[in-house]
């Protein structure tokens, strides 16, 4: 029953990963690109979870009943998450501020027609 | 490229990409206790070398310290990339900026409410400081805790309008509270230097366990990376609301 | 528990397609908070209740109000277009 | 107290008071702060370079050491060797002639301007330091942030920043996957530490499947980086809307330490258990190698706009220098090892000149400037001699290093690298050739008919003050980074070939880092080849300056003769150019497209080919 679950997780990192691709490949609006992002990025949250979950054992927060040191699911895994959730997220407020200012300049926010760079 | 052969080259890489993927499922699906050695000695090294009952903290903001300086500064970096871009595109210094809320501001609601959503601020203030400063002893720290401070600056929003809120938040004050945030940290990993140990060590009393004051300097590099976090948050609001406001005349 | 973690999986995974493929801009907002308090509800059944905490704020607060205030901006900005393009016209019909 | 965090530590201080402190300072002193800065972390990496070539100086931050009886690193370390070490300091020391060249000429905004760019160097300086896999990961992040706000910092003017949004969007899905992949390796090795986890990989017998795979994923976002085919696209967008001083950080230092860190991943990580196998890495990145190293090349002599001719040109050489790190060879490594110097010197001096153009004639397009900038002569020359590096001519690091690539790959039996090089060399340096004959000395007539097609882009004046003369500010760095990429070139040919030996080994790196009692034996001592082979390689100099003068004068003079020999490579090559012309198409979802179309590409080479 846990492989089952360690399959399902995986495979729903997986598909988030290529979901998400696929949403800024196919992208018909700067922001729908953008927040397709976003998807890619919580397929690797997804896929971390899945690697420091440990079935059956409580969170690794020992404060009431919990034995101190004794064993938990994997903090790392938690740290490395916790930390990008944030910062992701004001990356992404980046990418939107770079949106605004190039659907003023470009006129359109259809990333297909914004193609000053070619050759 | 047309359209149609641009997914048909996706489609030909997300394929070959799944299948990737799947070939490198085996050690996730069939676990070797190797997996768990780094998850096990942190486990047991947090309360035992630190007094700190949240490992996530102590990871964070400890073990792996030198991993949230970097992180840390992506948020500033990301904080100020996004205040060029948006703020150069006009002046408005000194101007009364209205937006639509603004209209429901006049008409809607009596001050009564107004009163209201402003009470909110405190108790959202206390609990984003709680959150900040518990972190070692609870879920929570810095960065999540930075993040609720900044959502009470929101509610000053609401409640009062941009002006106001304007006004509060000073754009200059909260860039330096940012700056300082940065500061904070680097100076908490400087003090190692001062017992001669390497940079990030935990030289601060390390306190009893269960209290505020355990963990040493994880819960100072918690205080300011709250700061930071609120503050960028903030400014992030700040540049965003801006935009969306349209100057009005005085009359 | 394991039939929880599967279901928010199933959650995620639903709700992640639905940002990816949604073609409305107006609407995501909407999607991309629900998306975050479902990826939080999935750190929260895997016992990430620190994970959890730092989505809520970010996933369901913090990131869809930024979108929300860029999307507007977006819609203004495209007003002030055409509404310049309007001016550049009505003067050649006039012609 | 070992110096071994400063270079990190002291630009993110100096960035932090500025943030706070930037606002009320004048632009002088803060141009001279940055430039103390910048200087200070010069000083401090060239220390930590000669330190370490006593042995891999390791640091643990925290003071958390590996754990006494199992050696496990539970924390974070920097396992400083020579090469990392020499390559921070080569990026502080880009930065220092770009804070140089903004010497208050450049329109800054505050002290923003100043603390990107120091965030910027201590990301740069972090990477080459680092021993942990995830902190490689988290300061990729941050130079991609750092460049991208770069970037947008003109943004007071009318350019278009979708530069900057390709750049944002595709090295941040490239950082992902490399994410993904190091949380594959960590579901395998369960630890973060590069040398732990090759040690973890040398034992422990995953398939080699799984290894190839994590391998493939965890250098992803570092091949984006570095810009190598087919995911080169964004580095002459970004570079179109960098402002001059960025320009030189992107492509002297940064894209370098993509391949960087590539060459570190796969030399401590996964060349100790053997798998992907050596023979498979060298096929696949010699091929990678290759068709960067001529696409690029390509691209950047059917270019008019000098910005973006230089962009190609750093692909094409990033794809040479793939190609020495593809060898496995320790005196290859070294000779990539000179290469990236002399090139990261050279491109930083171009991009210099790029900037006075800009700043004198307000444009940087071969044909709007015609022959207007004919009374800089000096300055032609200066540049006339960065191209005579580019093209990897004595007495130039790059010479050398080139040398020593070729040589290993003719021992290899690897002869069609040479005319992967010639071609390369020729073409990118023919390109700036071309340019700076025609801008400074007036040759030419008429336009190249590579150059159809090509964008006319229109490039905003970036600095201020008089724009009648060129201050010493911005020829003097310009003239120092060309000459010093002759000058360097002696010296450190011992020292690289030594110590690429050092950096393969990952024995060595290991016992240093994970404190193991029993250190093994050190590397093999370096053996110089014999003479008689050594001057065999003699003539690839004199036949890269042959095609370059060839691709010149047939561009310059396009009509000037119509043999029946010059005519079919015209030909041959305008139409290639005008394929390739077609898929660098400007848009994001193109690039995302190839850059899942590559990573399949890769995956399928690196497990077929055995």
């Amino acid at each position: 029953m846990e492989t089952a679950l360690t399959y399902a997780g995986y495979a729903a990192a997986v598909w988030l990963f290529l979901i998400g691709l696929y949403g800024v490949v196919k992208a018909r609006h700067l922001v729908n690109l953008c927040l397709s992002l976003t998807v890619v990025q919580s397929s690797t949250y997804v896929l971390l979870t899945i690697i420091g979950f440990r079935p059956g054992l409580p969170a690794p927060i020992y404060t009431d009943g919990l034995l101190p040191g004794s064993a938990a699911v994997d903090p790392i895994v938690q740290a490395l998450m916790l930390t990008d959730v944030v910062v992701e997220a004001t990356v992404i407020a980046l990418l939107l501020a770079i949106i605004i200012k190039v659907h003023r300049d470009a006129r359109t926010a259809d990333p297909d027609r914004v193609d000053m760079m070619r050759g | 490229m047309k359209r149609n052969w641009r997914i048909l080259l996706f489609v030909a890489g997300a394929v070959g990409i799944a299948f990737l993927f799947a070939i490198a499922a085996g050690p996730l699906i069939h676990p070797r206790d190797i997996r768990n050695q780094y998850a096990a000695a942190i486990n047991s090294a947090t309360f035992a070398e630190r007094n700190v009952t949240d490992t996530v903290s102590a990871v964070n903001f400890d073990f792996r310290g030198f991993d949230t300086l970097g992180e840390e500064f992506i948020l500033l970096v990301s904080v100020l990339g996004s205040l060029v871009l948006l703020r150069m595109i006009e002046d408005r210094k000194g101007k009364v900026l209205r937006d639509a809320l603004d209209e429901w501001r006049d008409v809607g609601p009596s001050d009564a409410i107004r009163l209201w959503i402003l009470a909110m601020i405190a108790p959202k203030v206390a609990f984003g400081i709680y959150i900040v400063t518990h972190g070692q002893l609870t879920p929570g720290g810095g960065f999540q805790g930075g993040v609720i401070l900044a959502s009470a600056a929101l509610i000053l929003y609401l409640g009062e309008g941009f002006t106001v809120f304007r006004d509060v938040i000073s754009h200059p004050a909260t860039e330096i509270v940012e700056g300082a945030g940065a500061l904070g940290f680097l100076f908490v990993g400087m003090l190692g230097w001062i017992w001669g140990r390497p940079y990030l060590t935990n030289v601060v009393p390390l306190g009893k366990a269960h209290e505020l004051t355990s963990g040493g300097t994880i819960a100072l590099i918690s205080l300011a990376t709250g700061l930071e976090v609120a503050a960028g948050f903030i400014l992030l609001l700040y540049a965003f609301l801006q935009e969306n406001l349209s100057p009005v005349e005085e009359t | 528990m394991i039939y929880l973690q599967i279901v928010t999986l199933a959650l995620v995974v639903a709700s992640g397609t639905i940002v990816a493929l949604n073609r409305e801009v107006a609407g995501q907002p909407i999607t991309v908070s629900l998306f975050g308090l479902i990826l939080a509800l999935m750190f929260m059944v895997f016992q990430e209740p620190d994970v959890a905490l730092s989505q809520i704020v970010v996933g369901a607060v913090g990131l869809p109000l930024m979108i929300l205030l860029a999307v507007a901006k977006l819609r203004r900005d495209e007003q002030t277009m055409q509404r310049e393009k309007a001016r550049e016209k009505a003067p050649k019909e006039r012609e | 107290m070992p110096l071994a965090p400063l270079p990190i530590i002291v630009p993110l201080t100096v960035a932090a008071v500025l943030i706070i402190a930037g606002k009320h300072l004048h632009r002088r002193i803060l141009d001279s702060v940055a430039i103390a800065t910048s200087a200070t972390v010069v000083v401090l990496t060239i220390i930590l370079t000669t330190q370490s070539a006593g042995g891999v100086i390791v640091y643990w931050f925290g003071d958390w050491l590996p754990l006494s009886p199992s050696h496990f690193p539970i924390g974070i370390c920097l396992a400083i060797d020579p090469i990392g070490a020499a390559l921070a300091s080569l990026a502080a020391m880009l930065v220092l002639a770009a804070f140089t060249f903004s010497w208050s000429y450049f329109k800054s905004v505050g002290a923003l301007y100043h603390v990107l760019m120091l965030v910027f160097l201590a990301a740069m300086c972090a990477l080459s330091l680092t021993g942990d896999l995830f902190d490689m990961f988290v300061w990729l992040e941050v130079m991609t942030a750092a460049g991208v706000a770069l970037c947008g910092y003109k943004s007071e003017q009318s350019q278009s920043l979708q530069g900057a949004l390709n750049f944002a969007v595709i090295n941040t899905i490239g950082a992902f996957l490399s994410l993904t992949g190091v949380a594959l390796l960590y579901s395998a090795t369960g630890t973060l530490n590069l040398a732990q986890a090759g040690r973890i990989l040398a034992t422990a017998h995953f398939s080699e499947r799984f290894v190839t795979v994590a391998f493939l994923f965890v250098i992803a976002g570092f091949l984006v980086k570095s810009a190598t085919f087919p995911f080169h696209f964004w580095l002459a967008d970004a570079h179109a809307v960098a402002p001059t001083p960025v320009c030189i950080l992107f492509s002297g230092i940064m894209v370098e330490l993509g391949i960087y860190a590539v060459a570190r991943i796969y030399w401590i990580v996964f060349a100790p258990g053997g798998q992907p196998s050596p023979e498979t890495i060298r096929w696949v990145f010699l091929i990678m190698g290759s068709l960067t190293a001529v696409t690029g090349a390509l691209y950047c002599f059917g270019q008019r706009h000098l910005k973006r001719m230089l962009a190609f040109s750093t692909i094409s050489h990033v794809g040479l220098m793939l190609i020495g790190f593809a060898l496995l060879n320790s005196r290859a490594l070294g000779g990539m090892a000179l290469y990236l110097a002399g090139h990261g010197l050279i491109k930083a001096g171009l991009f210099i000149a790029a900037g006075i153009l800009l700043h004198r004639f307000g444009s940087m397009d071969e044909y709007d400037l015609g022959q207007s900038a004919r009374h800089l002569a000096p300055i032609g020359f200066l540049m006339a001699l960065g191209a005579w590096g580019l093209a990897g001519l004595p007495p130039f690091a790059t010479f050398f290093g080139q040398l020593r690539i070729d040589q290993v790959g003719g021992e290899q039996h690897l002869w069609w690298l040479r005319a992967v090089t010639i071609f390369a060399e020729a073409l990118t340096a023919g390109a700036v050739f071309r340019f700076t004959a025609r801008v400074f000395f007036g040759f030419g007539h008429g336009k190249s008919m590579l150059t159809r097609g090509a964008p006319h882009l229109h490039t905003d004046v970036e600095t201020s003050g008089q724009h009648s003369r060129v201050p010493a500010f911005m020829w003097a760095p310009m003239a120092v980074l060309i000459l010093g990429a002759a000058l360097i070139a002696v010296p450190l040919r011992g020292p690289a070939d030594r110590f690429s030996k050092t950096f393969e080994t990952a024995s060595v790196y290991d016992a240093a880092v994970l404190n193991l009692k029993t250190p093994p034996a050190g590397p093999e001592p370096y053996q110089r080849p014999s003479p008689a082979h050594r001057a065999s390689d003699w003539w690839i100099p004199l036949a890269v300056a042959l095609v370059a003068f060839g691709s010149v004068w047939g561009a310059l003079f396009p009509k000037s003769r119509e043999s029946a020999f010059a005519e079919p490579v015209r030909a041959g090559l305008s139409k290639s150019l005008f394929v390739l012309r077609k898929f660098q198409s400007g848009r994001v979802g193109d690039y995302v497209a190839w850059f899942a179309f590559g990573i399949a590409a890769y995956g399928g080479m690196l497990l077929l080919l055995h």
